[in-house]
């Protein structure tokens, strides 16, 4: 048939990404946890857990609790800041040739801002990931991804404050996900991703208390995949700007899910802690969808689900 | 390294009700997996459940030649995956990955290794054991459980050469009571022995060995159990607070800088 | 221990149920579907499939695609409309003994309240559930659930159309569920229930065509329980009137869940097309753990759930 | 009235890598089930899959006395539920919902009764051809399949008198091409018998037979295949489009007005 091998690479705003699967922020550590079983540049990217401009000491335990084909976390953000990042993992990081993606946090607009301009001085940063959706802290964060205005200002200073690529990460805990992407757009951002984790909660029936110690967590996993391809089908028709789809993949046949529905690419999170080797696996499956159905590029199928009646 | 194996079931012997043990064919994780590490496990296809599950490494299996060919893992029913576990058959196939963890540092001889186990905390002990065999080092195993039915392998570590020092809750074999009372009686003999303590169990017998070691002067290393999501470092899960050196804590992920601690190190709570 | 048999009955307005157990709309068509298997007097009470005005011919199949520990569907409210259903099935289901709540729907709010009307002139009729949160049909419904004038003014138009209890059922597709529980309490509801279902979208990646014929249609399940208590908690909080909690209810732990964060009684959708026998499971294991932690009545148990830290 | 059974798996027979007969302890369901019924099965505990999938009674089993003691299913592996059918083992327990639906309605002798069944279509049919013999009523059998080696149950269906006729797409047994050749072949030859036809399979082929049929003037009877969410007329999911008499439709639940209708009645799409 004279297929040559498709074309895996992807672009998110000045950023080429050598094929579209990346480890979503906060289920990959700092990117060093895994490059011993696996090698880093196979994969197109991976996002750090999420860094404030200081440490962090995250929730107390359980911090995690299964629920039907997903989990609820509440890790609170545990981290080691922006200094002791740039200076302690960032050079081991290098290293690996992985395309690293910070994913960024604050508790006001100029931390957003202090953390952004931090990182764009450092050497290996490839793009921020605007962390404003995390249902696990009360303050920063889900303040300002749940209000268009907020939004739109975040970005809008992050903008200012660096060269990076900029890609704010979108909640699902809104009516209306695709104003919250055009707000990003209007604002200056290179990319969205979405969707962070739904805001959750479990209860031990015995003790009548939460099942982990933060009360409310948020919900990942197979189980909100089919809410999240809807979210980024109805954020990549608003938008013109790459949208990055996640949120339960956890085969090539869902990363194929996502990019029908329109992700210019995609992150898996909860699935690498079922399978750390998930990556080749997908990678597989997604060079051999291409192949047989003779898709030259990756690109070329994004956003091509068809509405039309059957 | 970690590996991920698809491993056969090769037996699944019951010991009582709630507990068993499953033998595996992983001869990649039996060949590097050292005392005290652990394997992710999940049984059967598809989301429920979703998660893998941490068991320790129980025996190491090794063919006639000697050659490591797979493991075997105790397991205590508890719920959804413990119950798999339980019900598994010989052929069926468990994703195993590991081996995973820092593993206990054995002492040599002539100091002493005394081993503190309750209930299923029994399971790192026997490779722990024929580690310090290898060393040639003296082992104690005092071990706990609700009652002389929930006691298993007595005999296999008895025959390995281990001391046994038991305890019952309900009095049926051993002292009666928790296992800190054999356990701080010899301490107290004990005095002038090199002895470093090894415990694995339920937190507040943990924590009450680890205040005992203290009291006594001994190391005690102890090997903690968090939920774990991944056991890879990947997710923040399962923490454990160590102290800071400033009267406060910082949390450290158990699977990768752990299972095993020093226990004066741990903020018990 | 001297503990008497516990008494599960629960007040919801003027309408008291002889348990909490109710089975949701649309997944227990018009009840009798059920009458041959279990004996109905036996549920706290059902609601019927949505109903309009008119008939309504419902969305072409496939309806329904299975999802990761749920499933989408878009019926599109396929019904015998509210005359028909007066004179050919309720004289049928009152002698079944049933306690019967009619979930109604309405393209306009003047449908609302004739559906309202005429339902109020019925025998037989306990309840009315206000269908404002539907995904799966374009006109009415969702235009209600997702704005907070537009469910005040259907529930305002309802409560004057009625003297029957009326339950408006709210929508999971909103930033706040609780301002819409408060809204519906502002306008006279004599309850509210809640989770509808989540909009979704499943993609048959070899057709790149969606799973079910309308597109999108709506996430129920087991999937989607956590997000759901954290909703009937949220709307526990915010209201005097009962809450009816449902999403994913499997078991009777996930009903000792629902009542726990705050549900004065739950419906049960899926799983009863799971296990069509599940109620008298699930009434056994309520009254076991009443009987377990010797609570007397289900009524104290409601809202119970302990947010202090662990 | 349909019943719950969590039923034990008595055998599994794998007749192609893809198609397997399950042998199933049911005897509340084999004892009132009629030809054309279907049953509602889950294998395996909890949520992965989490809907029961329809399966048509294959065979009812009895014992030497002739009481019923259980059924067969005869399953094609597309998807989850299957693959966990076709990986069943004996002693396995699955649960299995009926029996449900509209049986076939079968004609009396001397009318003779025409059974096309398409692949796994053949499911209704060994349970149709009994009734049909307890009747005295002639049966034929036509049978379409990809290839010889997909076409199953030949001799069972000869051993009990029906009379075969069959295609496969690649000609190794029988017509080659549709099933419609041979059915068609014998309709125009059948003028002046009272012939009643009886169809499963996939819908293109319930349609040229249904087609086929009125051009003929015969009365067929189709069995179709619908996404079922329930079986029990709860979700409204199964639906099939049912002359309105105004040129138009209206939507029927298959799962409780069918799986059997007059192919007459149905608005092929
Ligand atoms: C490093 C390590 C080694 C372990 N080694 C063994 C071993 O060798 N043998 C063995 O039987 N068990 C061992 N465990 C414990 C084992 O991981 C849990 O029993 C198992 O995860 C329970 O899974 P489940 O699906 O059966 O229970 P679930 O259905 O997940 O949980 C049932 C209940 O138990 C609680 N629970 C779940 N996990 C834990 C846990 N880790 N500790 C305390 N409570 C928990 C849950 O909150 C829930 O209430 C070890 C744990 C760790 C961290
Ligand atoms: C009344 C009735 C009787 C049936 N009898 C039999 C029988 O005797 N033997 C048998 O092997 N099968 C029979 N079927 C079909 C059987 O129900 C499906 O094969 C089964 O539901 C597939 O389940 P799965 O989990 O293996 O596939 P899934 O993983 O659910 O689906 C795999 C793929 O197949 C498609 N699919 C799922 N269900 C159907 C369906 N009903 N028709 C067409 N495509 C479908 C899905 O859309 C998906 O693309 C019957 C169906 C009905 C309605
Ligand atoms: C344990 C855990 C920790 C997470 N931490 C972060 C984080 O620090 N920053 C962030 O933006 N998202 C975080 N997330 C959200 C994920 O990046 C992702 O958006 C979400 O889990 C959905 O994808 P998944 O279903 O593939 O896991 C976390 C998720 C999990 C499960
Ligand atoms: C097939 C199907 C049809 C439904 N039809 C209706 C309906 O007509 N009116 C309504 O208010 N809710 C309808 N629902 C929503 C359910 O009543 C319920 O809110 C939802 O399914 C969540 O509960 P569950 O997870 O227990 O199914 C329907 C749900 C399903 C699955
Ligand atoms: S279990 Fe995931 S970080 Fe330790
Ligand atoms: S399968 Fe549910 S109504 Fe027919």
């Amino acid at each position: 048939m004279g297929v040559t091998t498709p074309d895996l690479s992807v672009q998110i705003g000045s950023l080429r990404l050598a094929n579209p699967l990346i480890a979503a922020s906060g289920c990959f550590g700092y990117g060093l946890e895994y490059a011993s079983t696996i090698d880093l540049r196979t994969l197109g990217g991976f996002v750090t857990k999420g860094l404030f401009m200081t440490e962090r000491e995250g929730h107390p335990p359980e911090r995690i609790v299964e629920t039907p084909s997903g989990m609820i976390n509440a890790i609170g953000l545990q981290g080691i800041g922006v200094h002791r990042f740039i200076n302690e993992r960032l050079p081991e990081i290098r290293k690996t040739g992985a395309t690293t993606i910070v994913n960024i946090c604050g508790t006001s607009i100029d931390e957003y801002a202090e953390v952004a301009r931090a990182l764009s001085q450092a050497e290996g940063v490839a793009a921020l990931e605007l962390n404003i959706s995390c249902p696990n802290i009360k303050e920063g964060g889900i303040q300002f991804g749940c209000h268009l205005g907020g939004t739109f200002d975040v970005v809008s200073a992050v903008r200012k404050a660096t060269h990076l690529p900029i890609i704010p990460k979108l909640t699902p805990n809104v009516t209306d996900p695709a104003s919250f992407a055009k707000a990003s757009e209007d604002a200056g951002a290179d990319a969205v991703s979405l969707v962070n984790t739904f805001l959750a909660l479990a209860i031990d029936i015995e003790t009548r208390k939460p099942a982990i110690s933060n009360g409310m967590g948020g919900l990942s996993g197979p189980a909100i995949r089919p809410i999240a391809v809807r979210m980024t089908y109805e954020c990549a028709k608003a938008v013109k700007i790459p949208v990055i789809g996640m949120g339960g993949i956890a085969s090539a046949r869902d990363v194929l899910e996502f990019l029908i529905a329109g992700a210019a690419a995609v992150q898996v999170g909860t699935a690498n802690f079922v399978d750390p080797f998930i990556w080749s696996k997908l990678l597989a499956g997604l060079t051999d969808y291409l192949t047989r159905h003779q898709i030259a590029r990756v690109a070329d199928l994004v956003g091509t689900v068809d509405f039309s009646k059957h | 390294m970690p590996v991920d194996i698809r491993a056969r079931v090769l037996s699944n012997a019951h010991l009582s009700p709630d507990y068993n043990v499953l033998s595996l064919a992983a001869p990649e994780i039996a060949a590097t997996c050292q005392p005290g590490q652990f394997v992710m496990v999940k049984p059967g296809r598809g989301t429920d459940p979703l998660l893998r599950r941490p068991f320790s490494v129980f025996e190491v299996l090794r063919d006639t030649a000697g050659v490591p060919t797979g493991i075997t893992i105790l397991s205590k029913r508890i719920g959804v995956t413990t119950n798999l576990l339980h019900q598994a058959a010989e052929g069926d196939l468990i994703d195993c990955l590991g081996p995973l963890g820092q593993p206990f540092a054995l002492v040599d001889p002539p100091a002493e290794a005394w081993m503190v186990a309750g209930g299923v905390g029994l399971a790192p002990f026997a490779t722990v054991l024929e580690a310090l065999n290898a060393k040639g080092t003296p082992a104690t195993l005092f071990y706990g459980a609700r009652s002389a039915a929930d006691l298993f392998y007595l005999d296999w570590f008895r025959d390995r050469g281990a001391r046994l020092a038991l305890a019952t809750e309900d009095g049926s074999v051993g002292d009666k009571g928790r296992i800190t009372i054999p356990l701080e009686r010899e301490l107290t003999a004990a005095t002038g022995k090199a002895v470093t303590l090894y415990a694995c169990g339920p937190e507040p017998m943990l924590e009450a060995v680890s205040n005992l070691a203290t009291r006594y002067g001994r190391r005690c290393e102890v090997s903690v159990e968090r939920i774990m999501g991944c056991g890879m470092g990947g997710c923040y899960s399962c923490v454990v607070p160590l102290k800071d050196g400033k009267g406060g804590h910082h949390f450290v992920r158990s699977c990768i800088n752990g299972p095993v601690f020093d226990g004066a190190e741990i903020v018990w709570e």
